[in-house]
């Protein structure tokens, strides 16, 4: 396992480039329906998996919410899975049942994926469990929205991981919407992170659109819990580009917040940041968003020539 | 009366303003109802029209907000509470089977509840086993509730508008498939009530009697046409209401076609069509020349992929097949 | 209606008396098996709901769990009717059909009795959110055990209350344990207070056998709403002297735990303190427990002689 | 082999330590299982024998700790989740019926989720209506759950034993009113499996099929004892296990009596009752000779008052009416 500072950044850079080409080829293919169901794009928070990921080992465990293909591409579900997922095909990530909001990848230690909003909170807290029980030092990330934490299931899960002291950090990704309702409209605090207070769990706030903030960040929390086990919470104020869904217009939001953040790019700004420190180039740059971008390509392709789950195994996943 | 052709989603959009208009005690919450105009724009306009106080948007807190509703519905108010989809209101189950329901009885008959939960329920297109639920069996057999499952916009408006005026808990389960499918309805200035517990016949026949509701009405009608092909006539009874139960007209039909069939879009195990099957067979026994039969949901998780979808829904190869069945039996 | 300041407190001192009679009656007649379910007794805990009482006014609303006898009793419902409903009769505040757990009395505005843990808390949010959408400068007194605050359905109102300021007071009664989980063991946190600024709302604590403590911090709380509406937290430091319900011993506490509160018990307290300044004499208050024990054995008899409800009735109560 | 004669409480105390003795990875969670030794005393010297490692207190957070097993189970652990009772699992609902039924199809297999829920389910002695809540028929309806009903010390010991070493999630739900009775036993070192999904014959007879789970086995044995003396002979069926549901035996009693009675501790709307009676009608129809009669709850609310109380459950009189209706038809 590579310690978190030495997760290469342009790799990292990379990741995020190969997330969003890969959401927005998903975007063309939902349009061309191709995808079915709901679909909800990451566009504009990669650096918040991304920084996260830097910062954990293989082997720790992840979880989040129905806006997952980033979750699932970070943690390294190949993309040619993601989208076959997305088409419904046998070869997706979850065989095709899951779609877009239930992307599953044991192998990769991506526990989901999860549409019910609040509830994978205490599923978190259950992986963290049984790390401790089994006395690994394994950390988990859960990966949550802003509108996540007005659930009872946030609350529940947020007491027993401090009661029980779990090895578990709370990543709420604070992109100042849950669909149509903003922040203030949902919770009565001033600031989310405050949130953790009222479980005495120790709370920190992160800037969603700069990798080296959050991965840094996060390093810094993971180190903490490793040595000792105890959840923390980490408030990541982010910006999603699209609208909460393929269906949303995103109307409730003036479309100079949009730019605002725009401007404030997560690829952009590392990309600037390691050019100014000399580790990439411009041509390594166009390089790696080519690759990335035939590889989001290849992954439709890939998609489309596979074969659904086949009819005969319908009641096959029902029980073991 | 001039009859005229809107969508199941203006219907219930008319229910909603014309009880607000009526009635200065209703009041509408629900996530994304307001500023957004619904998820479904089923409450598109509102907010404009009566303002925030009386159509209000929530945080996502069903548990919370179902509970505020009956809260509320104890000193007198009327709330329509919306489920953004039924699967929602799971998260919400306790307080919709519990206190809702319980109330009357616990205070002596001090207390009752007069709310409205609404929402689109059951399957709708390709989203996945957490978003799939059809709940009309789980509510159903709580008592106190009363559960209408509306299939066509006309149902749809008047069934919402009785809800909202019944004194009791009603659930009103409607469909997003159904949301653009249009209809005749009366005009918006005609009080348009439907009430609870009355099925209707919406297509008369002689040799088998579908039972439908809700989603199945269309594939019901649509089948009941292709059978007239093989000289089946089938009668086709839309129960509109679960709870209260049309008994009467169920046995009317049935009485006179002898053969049943019920097609139902919740899953089989003790389902809708299993309630209604043992009170048949329990209560005209001998009007029946075959068994009963009965089309539900496969009985597994709803999967994501389109063709598994359509394979565990009932559709109307399965419908005939199951018609042909009690026919031939 | 009576400013808070007015009541009478040897009034307020003859109703702990009578909630304390009574109880010790309900007790013995559920020995007797004349009472049937599950029956939690307050006794020690008497206090609490005096002083809250005379903090507010007739037309105010109350609600709380299922330890609910003492608060049908200070909201006047006479104590025929709750011994009457502890025997199931007719006669009961919930004809017989809700039992020691559901008290209901609409006339004096207790909006019950409620057994689900903390599933009533939201009920409170919709008594106070009804007072605001109708102008009235109501308050809802909302009361719930210090078990009740893990409960996912608490947070829920507690961030509605906060985000629509609703005109409600959230009432701790913190008696150290839930059955026979103590607070260290449920709650991750040093004070249950500092739970309300996860919510940003006012919160304060109160020395709960101390009557005139209860009474004069929420006369201050109440009289704040009613300026302009808004939620409060009030964690009430109490002790109940029985088991949690009638059939539990109590053995996952000392003796010395209990024997230090029933040094500081209530009655005892503020028996003492009128005294002291001239308001009670010894024979006044041996003529009001009198007076109390007299009400409460009549009470038995009442119950006993009241018919059951009609088994013809039995349909009736399912819908209006 | 020695039979003993132990308690229902006992039983199920024996085989929770056993499997806990047996697998490191099963542990038991809810709240006051450990320290308070269990409201009902189910987990009696559980903590001492395992410590506060596999034997854990929760706050009162049932959605919370339900969760947390579900999330354990994803990677191997065997959560068993005490609810206190099943009224309570309500407001864990969605736990229990999205996170661990949904699990293994959403990830196309990956996940499979060996928990077991258990605790007393369906109405005791006077708790009224918040507490009494039979919650079988809601759980069976739901795909990817298993649910079982023991009704002897022997069954519960059995069930319990393989529900905790079944792979998929299984709901075991007891009953407080048969915690303290007793039923022989197999020797507590023999290994004492019943697989889910086989009824059983408790009693045979000629004449008429009861079937039963739950508390209404004693009901129905009792019943059968007295319809001697009228010469009827009752054959009783204990289902055991709701889902799956042992059809075969269903269909081969009926086959015998041709009359069947099925009498149940839930609602009748929607419930146990209703499925089975589908489901026989619909395969072997021809063997009915009456209709299937079905004794439930009333379909209100559970009032506190004790004959109230007893007036809504199923009992003797209403068995032997129900009995004997379907006999002289
Ligand atoms: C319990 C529940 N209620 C409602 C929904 C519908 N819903 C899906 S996503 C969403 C908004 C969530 O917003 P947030 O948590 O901020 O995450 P984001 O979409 O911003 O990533 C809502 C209301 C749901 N899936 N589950
Ligand atoms: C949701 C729910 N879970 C469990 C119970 C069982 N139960 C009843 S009272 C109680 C303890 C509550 O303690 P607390 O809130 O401190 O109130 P107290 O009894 O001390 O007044 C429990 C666990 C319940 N009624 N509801
Ligand atoms: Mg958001
Ligand atoms: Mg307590």
């Amino acid at each position: 396992m590579q310690p978190a500072e030495q997760r290469d950044e342009v790799e990292m850079l990379w990741l995020m480039l190969l997330i969003r080409r890969f959401e927005e080829r998903a975007s063309q293919q939902y349009q061309a329906q191709k995808i079915g169901g709901f679909c909800h794009l990451y566009i504009g928070q990669e650096a918040v998996v991304a920084g996260a990921i830097a910062a954990i080992r293989f082997d720790d465990y992840i979880i989040t919410a129905y806006r997952d293909h980033a979750h699932a591409l970070a943690r390294g579900t190949s993309a040619n899975a993601c989208m076959a997922e997305l088409f419904g095909k046998d070869t997706g990530c979850s065989r095709g049942l899951g779609g877009s909001m239930h992307f599953f990848d044991k192998e990769h230690h991506m526990y989901g994926g999860h549409a019910i909003v609040g509830a994978h909170v205490p599923l978190a807290c259950g992986l963290a469990f049984a790390c401790k029980y089994r006395n690994e030092d394994r950390v988990t990330l859960c990966f949550f929205g802003d509108g996540a934490i007005n659930q009872g299931a946030f609350h529940e899960a947020l007491n027993l991981a401090a009661l029980f002291k779990l090895p578990v950090i709370f990543i709420c990704e604070n992109n100042l919407f849950a669909m149509g309702t903003s922040v203030e409209r949902s919770t009565s605090l001033k600031q989310i992170v405050d949130r953790a207070e009222g479980y005495d769990i120790p709370g920190c706030v992160v800037d969603g659109m700069n990798f080296r903030h959050v991965r840094d960040t996060l390093s810094e929390v993971v180190e903490s819990i490793r040595k000792d086990p105890h959840p923390a919470f980490v408030e990541v104020r982010t910006y999603r580009y699209r609208g909460h869904s393929m269906s949303d217009p995103a109307s409730y939001r003036t479309k100079e917040q949009l730019e605002k953040y725009r401007l404030d790019d997560p690829i952009t700004r590392l990309r600037a940041q390691l050019t100014r420190e000399g580790k990439l180039t411009n041509e390594k740059f166009d390089e790696l968003d080519k690759e990335a971008k035939r590889i989001a390509l290849e992954s439709v392709k890939f998609a489309e020539q596979s074969d659904e789950p086949p009819l005969e195994k319908l009641y096959d996943y029902t029980y073991v | 009366m001039q009859m005229r052709e809107i969508t199941y989603r203006q219907a219930l959009n008319e229910a909603l303003a014309e009880e607000l208009a009526r009635d200065p005690n209703v009041f509408l919450m629900g996530e994304e109802v307001a500023e957004y105009n619904g998820a479904y724009k089923v409450s598109q306009g509102l907010l404009e029209r009566f303002g925030p106080k009386r159509i209000i948007d929530t945080p996502i807190s069903e548990n919370g907000f179902a509970g505020l509703g009956v809260g509320a519905a104890m000193v007198g108010l009327r709330p329509i509470i919306e489920f953004m989809t039924f699967s929602f209101s799971l998260v919400a189950f306790d307080q919709v089977v519990n206190n809702a329901p319980n109330m009357l009885t616990m205070s002596g008959g001090q207390f009752n509840i007069p709310i409205t939960f609404r929402g689109p329920n059951g399957p709708a297109h390709q989203l996945g086993a957490t978003h799939s639920h059809a709940t009309e069996c789980l509510y159903a057999s709580v008592p106190g509730l009363k559960v209408c499952t509306p299939a066509t916009p006309r149902d749809a408006k008047g069934l919402l508008k009785t809800a909202v005026r019944d004194n009791n808990p009603v659930l009103v389960l409607e469909s997003e498939l159904l949301y653009s499918s249009k209809g005749m309805v009366e005009p918006a200035e005609t009080e348009l009530l439907i009430p609870l517990g009355e099925a209707e016949v919406k297509r008369e026949g002689s040799d088998v009697t579908i039972v439908c509701y809700a989603q199945t009405v269309a594939l019901a009608l649509a089948v009941a046409e292709k059978l007239e092909d093989e000289d089946i006539s089938a009668e086709v009874l839309d129960l509109r209401s679960i709870k209260p139960l049309d008994e009467r007209a169920i046995y009317d039909s049935v009485a006179k076609t002898h053969r049943v069939v019920i097609v139902e879009q919740d899953r089989p195990f003790c389902g809708v069509g299993a309630e209604v099957c043992y009170r048949i067979q329990k209560n005209i026994f001998d009007e029946l020349d075959a068994p009963i039969g009965r089309v539900s949901q496969e009985d597994v998780p709803m999967p994501y992929n389109e063709r598994l979808e359509k394979a565990v829904l009932p559709n109307a190869e399965k419908l005939i097949a199951a018609v042909k069945k009690v026919c031939y039996a």
